[in-house]
């Protein structure tokens, strides 16, 4: 498991001004999780996301939003708790 | 898990019912501790206090927050701490409180209790990972 | 007096969606003609198959299924924001007609709710 | 004024701290007695039923809203009346609740009272205007 | 004083989806009322107001921000009062 | 390790930013490098002559004077987000230092926090 940079946890819906100034800090090392309200980013179509994408499985399936591999992918609790330690830096936005 | 136990503070600042972020951080938890690390402690900060009442009484068919966290603080004797300024502005407040102001009634839950923000710094300070849960809205 | 409850946050983030719909439910009790729009963020409350126990909530698809049968007399979506979010007749919950949101629509409505 | 006199409802949807529409909604209330229009009730809903705690001790250099409410609540005679269903969940309590589920205090600021949802209806029904004071964030 | 349609009272920051939804539904004989972080609108330099704009003078003094008649009409809780009385019915977004 | 705390809300409408802003100072009263950063609707805080007795509360640029006095190391600004709001050095209180917002700023901290 290789480490990255920051980890961003973003939990605001896909028209958030957070959701924007989160995705403007990203860079290449980094990674983005989506929770809650976040996932809805995978069902929105004028959004695309690029990069180490996450999104947390038990948020998707309450929203019944398709776990799309091709964009994200679907974590739980237990690996949301990996992701913190294996990056060197944490982000909640 | 092979890698070695770290140590974190979850700090919580957004309410029950308004917000997700004590649902979010209840699981996250759970899986902290179940992979062998420890919390440090459980900081509630601004609207996050709402979760030490003791007074919330949702329907019976809905889950209670502020039990399933009190219930996982004892089990695992993780330490909750409601930041004092942010509780006695949203009228959260313990028997040293109640009497200080002259308050007709004290409603924290234990385990939580009250405290100054420096118990959030000795978190960043000394706790290998700080993971805040803000509200969404 | 007609009056139009407008949901505009998703579900399950918070608790405003489902006492705005409480509201509705109310009105209609009272034998008061309650209109519910979902729009924006809130159309998300019309996908079908919710498993919100999965985050330890109640699905609120069964509270909207509720909804007609306590009177509520019509539950309404912004059109541009379904297509946004995916939302087709495959999709989405029984029972939902299409609106497009401007004044024009807004002038049926003596009364107008948007929590948020 | 030379306009007739009116009845309004208050809805007040946003908590204190969390956002500004106690403050709002409380200008707007004394403006409205001032003009000699009536205010039918105050009803809280949602966050909004955290203005009814009477354990909330802001710093004494800040207002208190609960406080602020009250007083005008009691002087201008007007019905306050919080959802209890939202009550319930964010712990909000008078003896009857306190009693009924067996909670260690009640602590809901008089002159508030806890009532359903039919308090608000009968306003959209019968005042002449309801006017909402949500949070802004 | 005319009797306007309707009165969309505002307090949602500009960058708020709601900001844009309300924006979206006023109609000529309608009136906006900016108040709280609303007032923010007058010293946005992305947005274009038009029509009849009012705005608390309380929560643009407390903001520092100027009251710029050329925009909006400064008014107080009185006056906002008034309003509400003026308007056929009355939306608080 | 330096701490970067960000002040995304206009003052007044909520208490976020004097929360924020009291974890950055408690951070400097401990020893503990603090940064303030203002951005997006946030740089509204430092607008010169906020007068908030106006709706009963405190104005927030003499708590900004205290964070300096109190060791916060540094106080920025989001320069597009004052650009848009038509704050410059006539209208913004002193002290103030513009910064650009993206990966490469943020690098310089260990750790960061958004309050919102």
């Amino acid at each position: 498991m290789k480490p990255f940079h920051t980890l961003h946890i973003l939990n605001k819906r896909p028209g958030h001004p957070g959701f924007k100034s989160c995705l403007s800090c990203l860079e290449s090392r980094d990674a983005l999780l989506l929770t809650e309200n976040g996932v809805l980013a995978l069902a929105d179509k004028g959004l695309t996301l690029e990069g180490a994408v996450y999104a947390l499985s038990a948020d998707l399936v309450a929203r019944a939003i398709p776990e799309d591999a091709s964009i994200a992918n679907v974590i739980d609790y237990d690996e949301m708790v990996a992701l913190t330690i294996r990056a060197n830096r944490v982000i909640s936005w | 898990m092979s890698s070695p136990a770290l140590s974190f503070t979850l700090v919580i600042t957004g309410a029950p019912y308004s917000t997700q972020a004590p649902q979010t951080a209840l699981a996250f938890a759970r899986a902290t501790v179940a992979a062998g690390h420890r919390i440090d402690r459980v900081f509630l900060y601004g609207d996050g206090v709402y979760l030490a009442s003791n007074l919330a009484s949702p329907p019976s068919d809905e889950a209670n927050w502020s039990h399933q966290w009190r219930a996982f603080l004892e089990e695992k004797a993780v330490p909750g701490v409601a930041c004092i300024a942010s509780a006695l502005r949203r009228g959260i407040v313990d028997d040293n409180e109640k009497q200080r102001y002259e308050l007709p009634a004290s409603n924290i839950a234990a385990p939580f209790s009250i405290a100054g923000l420096g118990e959030w710094v000795e978190g960043v300070a000394r706790s290998d990972r700080v993971i805040y849960f803000h509200g969404g809205n | 007096m007609k009056t139009l409850v407008i949901i505009n946050q998703a579900p399950y983030g918070n608790w405003s969606g489902r006492e705005a719909l409480d509201m509705a439910l109310s009105l209609a009790a009272f034998d008061q003609p309650a209109t519910l729009l979902f729009t924006s963020d809130g159309v998300n409350w019309l996908r079908k198959d919710q498993q919100a126990a999965a985050i330890s909530q109640k699905s609120v698809d069964r509270n909207l299924a509720a909804a007609s049968i306590f009177g509520v007399s019509e539950l309404l979506a912004d059109h541009q924001s379904c297509h946004r979010f995916g939302l087709d007749d495959h999709t989405m919950i029984e029972g939902i007609t299409l609106a497009n949101i401007n004044a024009d629509f807004l002038r049926a409505y003596g009364h107008v709710i948007s929590l948020s």
